[in-house]
């Protein structure tokens, strides 16, 4: 069953044999493997293979049944989300998060992680460095919001965007909160796909900066290309993990996953 | 008087709280706000019971002590309070453009104006239905059980209505309607439910129910313009301890709550007895567990039965 | 802007002579006082797939919801057989044959698959029955779950669920908003077959997609969508060999 | 601009009947002020406030008070006061205290009224003395309230007697009555607590149960069954009349027996038209009144009866007489101000003077050069004289119920 | 309403529902004006109106810090209004059963505490669940207090409540015997109707002038607090908490942080109104108290400070207003007419508010930041900077 779970020399995150069950229903049954610091890992698998569910046992937001999860060498099973998240793992949602009664630029610098003005005492008693790191966070938002051409929107309110706009916006924030490592779920579902070539390229360059992704996507055009190695997940449990020319050639994931047209 | 007595009223009281508590969570779960005026509706029908019930009078025979004319009256009340939500749902909330916390804030508003209107026409002095209340039946009286034919009225009606509304709910297409409604109101219009029809329906169920608790009310104590309004907050916590938006959770906790409010000497009688070891323990519960804490210890005991049962006793409402 | 082997925006110059199902003509649309569609015609033709493709927040999704009544056309006509139906509520509109999947939130949660499918046929006359029973057979994926609330269902698992749910009425015009965003590729695959299945029923189909190859693959038209307006039409062949199409909107 | 020394120095007038006169000559420019303020030169009406439980869980008895306002009203104006009006203000306390005050608030400080009516219940009527009246020379009478704490407070009137001798005068009728055992409900604020802490400390015998129990519940069998499990044969309940007719059927229906009494304000026409026949029978309550068979009482119920179509209550009264001693009071003064009504007031039906039973009659007596000690203006509620605690001596009456009726069996002066 | 330097150009950058506000309330304090001067108000009174607002504008900002900022549904405001009102007055009364005598300023710091701890016992349990908790647990709580403070009168003087109370200057030097002290003033600007000004028209200015050393104080704290980071990440618990919690903010430590801070505030309304009234009830805990807050706050619109202060004055014009639409003479009971009068006043405002009355929609950035990083500052964002600060 963790046939895939290679030795690591440095795993940023490892799983360890997860188990999670809704009523009878194994979602995660007994995942392992791991994700090797500085790569950029994809995770795909049929429509309710339950990657969804194995970013949520990650994150700290389904306490697991079974297994450890481990960051950066930690045990973080059980822990609260934020608690994870202090360790340097952010997730993104799948069905993007709407933040009602914020424009995008505030739901975008909510992202960055540990600010001073987050601490009621530190608002009054040292303001300037408040004013200075948000100035700091302010600009890098603006920053990365025109990457991803969606400057035009920083001053709407977050609700009112198009639904690839949620996905560019939730990615976005992710990115600045400067995670070690990033779990994506389906950055790209729903994007347009000139705009997801150049996605592409920005999460190329965030990995060659060091952050290290695991990826959840269905455009295999995407994966393939920025993803090595794979893991294919499949009823809850690792099917198989290889580069993405084995994975794509594995007559089991053409079975489960891929399909005759691709 | 013996636990069974106390049951027997408390079940009596239930009835009614049932009666309201439905229709405030029908309302929350599709018109999607907390109708502050619910309590004000349940006045509404009584008061229009009322009038029938003088116009028409101990009209032919009797029926467990009760003269045909209430059930015409009942009837009539329950009309009316439905008619009455409606024209405030078509006059008044429909043209809102509001989010549903201001939904709530417009129906003080409204509970304000029907409560005023009661006042302006009949006085804030109580009254009663003009019906000889009956002694308690013979039979039970050995058992600790002190309950008259009025109060097997009460509980029979009820059970009537709801076990209607169970119908209704379940074996017709409205239930389901409502309850895709109260889920993704845009997709039930994309897919094909005509919404506003829904709503009206639920006025009509919800207030109608409130109305027959009105009456019932008046029948078990009297008519008063602050009488369902002296009553909403039980009912509200009856619905939140059912389960927001649940209909047959607002059924089991508005049962419980009735039964937890008449319960309460009982449960004084029982810490008084137990052995409990600390003394200022004793009797700091000795003295906090009687009846001028009647409503706290509802409270307490709802909120303890949350942390058992997080989504209330139903289960997950629809959230 | 439009080059030879594109037509220009709005010269729907009376395909073969037949008369559309479904048209919109110059219309202006948007949310309160935000204007997003400028001058935009489309047209849907009997038994035709076709494909709308474009930027992120083009308003792709506001021409399906102003067709379906969700929104008001500020100026211009939206007609169904020649009828105007214009602002008709989306409740109507169901009754008169379209039906629709909407990109997000588009089941409910709180209701089984079960009911998900009943409430998608609330406008149907009989044969209710029948007609689940064959999309069960259609799709084995929702199948398994008849009685699971929509919201434990994985997010490929909604998508197939919430195009079922308009396959219930078995509309005559189907307009779905990214019906392959979040599917397997396989899954993805099979929907893409069940469009074309359902098309030759006789349903003429108006569907967004980002999977533009996918998408233009099984249409017989498309359109790119670009700031609210209409930039190029054609068969998907003309769409994707244009160099600057699939430059700038196709990811090419 | 001009600088005005308004003699607070007159501290108050209200500890006795002759303290006023120092701060005369200052309060006289108040006099002009407060006819500027209310619109009108001679003709125009006197303007004197009331605080009334028009709203909220206290308004059945501010509905009483009403009626109670407008026949008093229409006697005095039918006569007239110098040849001017009587206007009274109405502010809705809502029954509590926040609203209370600020309906005193807005009739002493905006209508500039020197003369308040107010209010229903002892906590409200104490709260507007509080934070409104007490440092000001306007005068306050209350005309409900019978909690004992208002006697401490000298400079706040109140037309009904304390309720101190109702629970003696009650602790006595239980005993005369061969009970050594009483079961009390009282209701759960400063009226019932203050009467049922002086019928605790006049009762010798035992007392099996003794809680209180919140206002506007809908249903007291909790109550009443306890109070039938106590096993004692002699309930008292000091309540009010809706809660008390929840009670009696409660009983009724439940099927349980004892002998009944009950304070001044569970007796009303209400209660015995929606209870049942034979549920209250024997019951022993006291009320305070004016003699019943008074002409002046007979008067004001057959007056009261062809306006209202039923028989008056005691708050009727009450009201009635803060309206008609309110008149007297700014028809004996020389000017329409505070310090100076504090000074009549209590005079026009004080013991001295001739005892008059009507508006008219003592008027009449003033408008004939008289002065506020040649009046003593009875009232249908009682003889009035207020004491030094600015409480009116009580008469009490005994009521009995008899074929579902009130009867009066007895008198026990306050 | 002081648009301060450049009143033109601020008013041009309002936008239409603000304009629309800042000129009702400019025609309300013109009239309000007007009528103080030729007398057909009374000063004294006036001021008494103005400390009741400022009372509630304090609720409402507590209840805003919770529900505006962060979504936490407190239904006990009266229970924190009546601790810090019982909380004061037990500690400076002479009539307190327990202890009584103390400068108003322990009562303030007792009162502080109190509501402390109690927002902390209320909060520990249920802001860790669903949200719906402290909703349910809140109104139980409420209950609960109201209760306790009704019926234990070795603590409270049970439903005697408290009086004797000093007025909240007492004990310090020259303001508690200035309203004595100062002389009557009689002014005539309309001749004939003079308006006087004696000693309880100083002792109301007094009263005015601590409402709004409160308000004003809680006003800066919480617009810094709110349009900070902060306030930020309030906002987002409140729309969605588990993408706050993703990204890694400790939402219950933050959610407790607003409640206390709520709490805290709706406390010194009641410490205020101790002393504005002297004298505190078990009726003071009435849960219409709770109403009116929440009326005050979705009026002003959930979420703004500026908002707040506005639900304030419009839930005291709304309730002490209708007073004075009695003085028309009509055929009905006046009471209920009243009652009737505030229903249809709070329809019509949601019926006819232009939306968003001062709408909580700004931007929750810190506002040096804005211009630091030379962005292009969105019209929003920095409004609240401008104008905002500075009505009235
Ligand atoms: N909260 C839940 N309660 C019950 N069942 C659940 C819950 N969450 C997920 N499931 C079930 O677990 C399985 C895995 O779901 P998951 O969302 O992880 O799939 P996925 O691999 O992300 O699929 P997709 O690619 O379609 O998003 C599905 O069958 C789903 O129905
Ligand atoms: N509810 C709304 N209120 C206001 N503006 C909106 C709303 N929804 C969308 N918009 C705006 O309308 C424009 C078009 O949106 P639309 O959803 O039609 O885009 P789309 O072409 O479907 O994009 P996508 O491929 O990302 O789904 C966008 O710029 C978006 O910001
Ligand atoms: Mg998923
Ligand atoms: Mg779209």
């Amino acid at each position: 069953m963790s046939e895939g779970a290679l030795p690591k020399e440095d795993a940023v995150l490892r799983v360890d044999d997860l188990q999670k069950s809704f009523g009878g229903l194994a979602a995660t049954d007994h995942a392992t493997f791991a994700v090797e610091r500085g790569t950029i890992t994809g995770l795909i698998g049929p429509n309710g293979a339950g990657k969804s569910t194995l970013f949520n046992l990650i994150s700290g937001f389904y306490e697991p049944d079974g297994g450890t999860v481990e960051v950066n060498g930690t045990d973080v099973t059980g822990l609260e989300p934020y608690e994870v998240a202090d360790h340097g793992l952010i997730r993104t949602f799948q069905t993007p998060r709407k933040l009602e009664g914020m424009t995008v630029r505030e739901a975008m610098l909510v992202g960055p992680r540990n600010q001073p003005g987050e601490s009621f005492v530190k608002l009054f008693a040292t303001p300037g460095a408040v004013a200075e790191s948000e100035s700091t966070n302010l600009a890098e938002a603006e920053r990365i919001l025109e990457e991803f051409e969606i400057d035009h929107l920083a001053a709407q309110p977050a609700t009112d965007i198009s639904g690839g706009q949620m996905k560019l916006v939730e990615l976005a924030r992710a990115m600045l909160a400067e995670p070690e490592v990033l779990l994506l779920d389906e950055p790209v579902a729903g994007v347009n796909p000139t705009l997801a070539k150049k996605l592409k390229d920005q999460i190329r360059r965030l990995n060659e900066q060091g952050t290290t992704f695991l990826l959840i996507e269905h455009d295999m055009e995407f994966v393939m290309d920025l993803a090595d190695p794979i893991v294919v997940l499949d009823q809850g449990s690792v099917l198989t993990e290889g580069t993405p020319e084995g994975v794509r050639s594995d007559d089991r994931v053409i079975d489960a996953y891929l399909g005759g047209g691709t | 008087m013996t636990v069974l007595g106390y049951l027997a009223n408390g079940l009596v009281f239930s009835s009614i709280i049932v009666l309201g508590s439905i229709g405030l969570s029908l309302v929350y779960s599709i018109a999607d706000f907390a109708n502050f005026a619910h309590g004000d509706t349940m006045t509404v029908g009584a008061y229009a019971a009322l009038v029938t019930f003088g116009a028409v009078g101990g009209l032919g025979g009797a029926v467990l002590g009760l003269p045909y004319g209430f059930f015409l009256a009942l009837v009539v009340g329950i009309a009316v309070a439905a008619v009455v939500a409606v024209g405030t749902e078509k006059l008044v909330y429909e043209p809102l453009d509001i989010d549903s916390i201001g939904l709530l804030i417009t129906s003080i508003g409204i509970a304000f104006i029907y409560r005023a209107v009661i006042q302006i026409r009949f006085g804030s002095d109580f009254t009663r239905y003009g019906i000889q209340p009956l002694r308690p039946i013979e039979a039970l009286v050995p058992y600790g059980v002190r309950v008259t034919l009025h109060d097997v009225a009460i509980v029979g009606s009820a059970v009537v209505l709801v076990a209607g509304l169970h119908v209704l709910l379940q074996y017709t297409d409205l239930g389901r309607k409502m309850r895709a409604m109260a889920d993704n109101p845009d997709l039930a219009r994309v897919s094909g439910i005509r919404t506003k029809r829904v709503k009206l329906w639920t006025w009509v169920i919800g207030a109608g129910l409130a109305g027959a608790g009105g009456v019932f009310l008046g029948l078990f104590n009297q008519l008063s313009p602050r009488m369902g309004f002296n009553l909403l907050l039980v009912i509200f916590a009856a619905v939140i301890l059912g389960g927001i938006g649940s209909v047959y959770g607002a059924m089991a906790g508005g049962f419980l709550i009735g039964m937890i409010n008449q319960l309460t000497p009982f449960f004084s009688g029982v810490v008084d007895s137990l052995p409990i070891w600390p003394g200022w323990l004793n009797a700091a519960l000795e003295s906090l567990v009687s009846i001028e804490y009647a409503n706290a210890i509802a409270f307490v005991i709802m909120v303890a039965v949350l942390l058992v049962r997080p989504n209330g006793i139903a289960g997950e409402g629809a959230t | 802007m439009s080059d030879d082997t594109t037509r220009p925006a709005g010269a729907a110059d009376g395909t073969d002579g037949v008369d559309p199902v479904l048209s919109l003509s110059n219309v202006d649309s948007g949310y309160g006082e935000v204007q997003v569609l400028d001058d935009c015609s489309i047209r849907l033709d009997p038994g035709e797939i076709v494909c709308l493709v474009g930027p992120n927040g083009a308003g792709k999704s506001t021409v399906l919801k102003t067709a379906f009544g969700m929104l008001t056309p500020w100026t211009g006509t939206v007609e169904y057989h020649g009828r105007d139906i214009g602002g008709m509520a989306p409740e109507e509109i169901v009754r008169e044959g379209i039906g629709y999947v909407p990109q997000t939130d588009n089941v409910f949660g709180s209701l089984t698959i079960d009911e998900n499918l009943r409430m998608g046929g609330v406008a149907r006359d009989g044969g209710l029955d029948e007609v689940i029973e064959t999309l069960y057979d259609r799709f084995p994926i929702i199948d398994r779950k008849r009685t699971a609330k929509a919201r434990t269902l994985s997010g490929g698992q909604r998508q197939v669920l919430a195009f079922a749910r308009a396959l219930v009425m078995e509309p005559d015009v189907l307009l779905i908003d990214e019906p392959s965003a979040g599917l397997a590729p396989n899954t993805a695959d099979e929907v893409f077959e069940d469009v074309r299945e359902v098309n030759d029923m006789d349903t003429a189909i108006l569907m967004v997609e980002q999977n533009v190859t996918k998408g233009l693959g099984i249409s017989d038209r498309g359109y790119v969508l670009d700031q609210g307006t209409v930039r190029f039409e054609g068969t998907p062949e003309e769409l994707l060999n244009d160099e600057e199409v699939s430059q700038l909107y196709l990811g090419g | 601009l001009s600088t005005t020394d308004d003699g607070e120095d007159g501290s108050d007038g209200s500890d006795g009947s002759d303290g006023s006169d120092g701060s005369d000559g200052s309060d006289g420019e108040d006099g002009s002020d407060g006819e500027d303020g209310s619109d009108g030169g001679d003709a125009g009406p006197y303007e004197i406030g009331m605080v009334d439980s028009l709203t909220g869980s206290l308004s059945a008895f501010g509905e009483r008070n009403q009626r109670g306002v407008e026949l008093a009203l229409q006697r005095v104006n039918d006569v007239g006061i110098n040849g001017r009006e009587l206007d009274l203000i109405v502010e809705d306390s809502e029954s509590e205290n926040q609203g209370g005050i600020a309906a005193a608030q807005k009739l002493v400080n905006q209508d500039g009224v020197p003369f308040l009516i107010g209010a229903v219940g002892s906590g409200v009527s104490l709260a507007i003395y509080e934070s409104v009246v007490q440092d000001t020379d306007v005068v306050q009478l209350s005309q409900n309230s019978t909690g004992l704490d208002l006697t401490n407070f000298p400079g706040l009137l109140r037309m009904s007697p304390s309720g101190r001798s109702q629970s003696l005068a009650l602790a006595d009728i239980i005993a005369d009555d061969g009970y050594d055992e009483v079961a009390i409900t009282y209701v759960n604020n400063d009226y019932g607590q203050s009467l049922t802490d002086a019928f605790v400390n006049a009762w010798d015998g035992d007392i099996a149960y003794n809680n209180p129990h919140d206002q506007e519940q809908q249903s007291y069998s909790s109550v009443v069954s306890e109070m039938n499990s106590s096993g004692a044969d002699a309930w008292l309940f000091i309540t009010y009349q809706a809660e008390f007719a929840t009670m009696v059927n409660e009983v009724y229906s439940s099927g349980y027996e004892a002998q009944f009494y009950g304070a001044d304000s569970v007796s009303g026409d209400n209660v015995i038209e929606n209870t049942p026949e034979g549920s209250m029978e024997g019951m022993k309550i006291v009320v305070p009144s004016a003699p019943v068979e008074e002409e002046n009482y007979q008067a004001f119920a057959d007056a009261f009866e062809s306006e209202y179509g039923q028989q008056p209550t005691s708050w009727a009264a009450y009201a009635y007489d803060c309206v008609i001693n309110a008149a007297l009071a700014v028809q004996a003064a020389d000017e329409f101000t505070g310090s100076a009504l504090q000074d009549t007031v209590r005079r026009v039906s004080g013991p001295d003077g001739e005892e008059v039973t009507s508006f008219e009659a003592a008027s009449q007596i003033l408008a004939d050069g008289g002065g506020p000690d040649d009046v003593d203006y009875q009232g249908v509620s009682g003889p009035i004289d207020f004491d030094e605690n600015g409480d009116p001596v009580g008469f009490l009456q005994v009521l009995e119920v008899q074929d579902h009726d009130y009867e009066g069996i007895d008198f026990v002066e306050g | 309403m002081s648009l301060l330097s450049d009143p033109e150009a601020a008013i041009a950058d309002l936008s239409r529902p603000e304009k629309w506000v800042l000129g009702v309330s400019a025609a309300f304090a013109l009239f309000l004006l007007a009528a103080l001067l030729t007398g057909a108000l009374g000063p004294t009174y006036f001021l008494f109106l103005v400390g009741l607002a400022g009372m509630y504008a304090l609720l409402s900002f507590g209840l805003n810090a919770q529900w505006g900022y962060t979504g936490l549904i407190n239904f006990s405001v009266a229970a924190f209004f009546g601790i810090g009102a019982y909380g004061s007055a037990l500690m400076t009364a002479d009539s307190s059963p327990i202890a009584g005598g103390f400068n108003p300023l322990v009562g303030l710091v007792v009162a502080l505490v109190l509501a402390f701890v109690l927002a902390l016992l209320i909060g520990i349990p249920t802001l860790r669940l669903r949200a719906d908790y402290l909703a349910i647990a809140s109104l139980g709580l409420a209950e609960v207090v109201r209760l306790i403070v009704l019926n234990e009168r070795w603590l409270t003087n049970g439903s005697a409540g408290v009086r004797g109370i000093p007025s909240f200057f007492e004990g310090w030097p020259v303001l508690s015997t200035f309203p004595e002290t100062m002389p009557g003033l009689r002014l005539v600007v309309i001749p004939g109707s003079p308006i006087l000004l004696e000693t309880s028209f100083w002792r109301a200015s007094l009263n005015v002038l601590l409402v709004l050393a409160f308000a004003g104080a809680t006003f800066l704290v919480l617009r810094r607090a709110h349009q900070s980071p902060w306030g930020r990440v309030l906002r987002t618990i409140r729309s969605d908490e588990d993408l706050a919690r993703a990204l890694g903010k400790n939402t219950y430590s933050f959610k407790m942080q607003s409640f206390v801070l709520g709490s805290l505030i709706m406390a010194l309304a009641g410490v205020f109104y101790t002393h504005l009234n002297l004298y505190v009830g078990p009726g003071d805990l009435d849960p219409i108290t709770t109403f009116y807050a929440w009326v005050a706050v979705i009026l002003g619109g959930s979420g703004s400070n500026r908002g707040a202060l506005f639900g304030g004055i419009v839930i005291v014009t709304i309730r002490e207003g209708t007073r004075f639409l009695n003085d028309v003479a009509l055929p009905i009971d006046p009471a209920p007419l009243r009652l009737l009068l505030i229903g249809v006043v709070i329809v019509a405002v949601m019926r006819y508010r232009p939306q968003g009355i001062l709408p909580p929609q700004r931007e929750l950035i810190w506002p040096s930041a804005v211009d630091d990083a030379g962005s292009d500052p969105p019209a929003s964002g920095v409004r609240e900077q401008k104008g905002g600060g500075d009505d009235e």
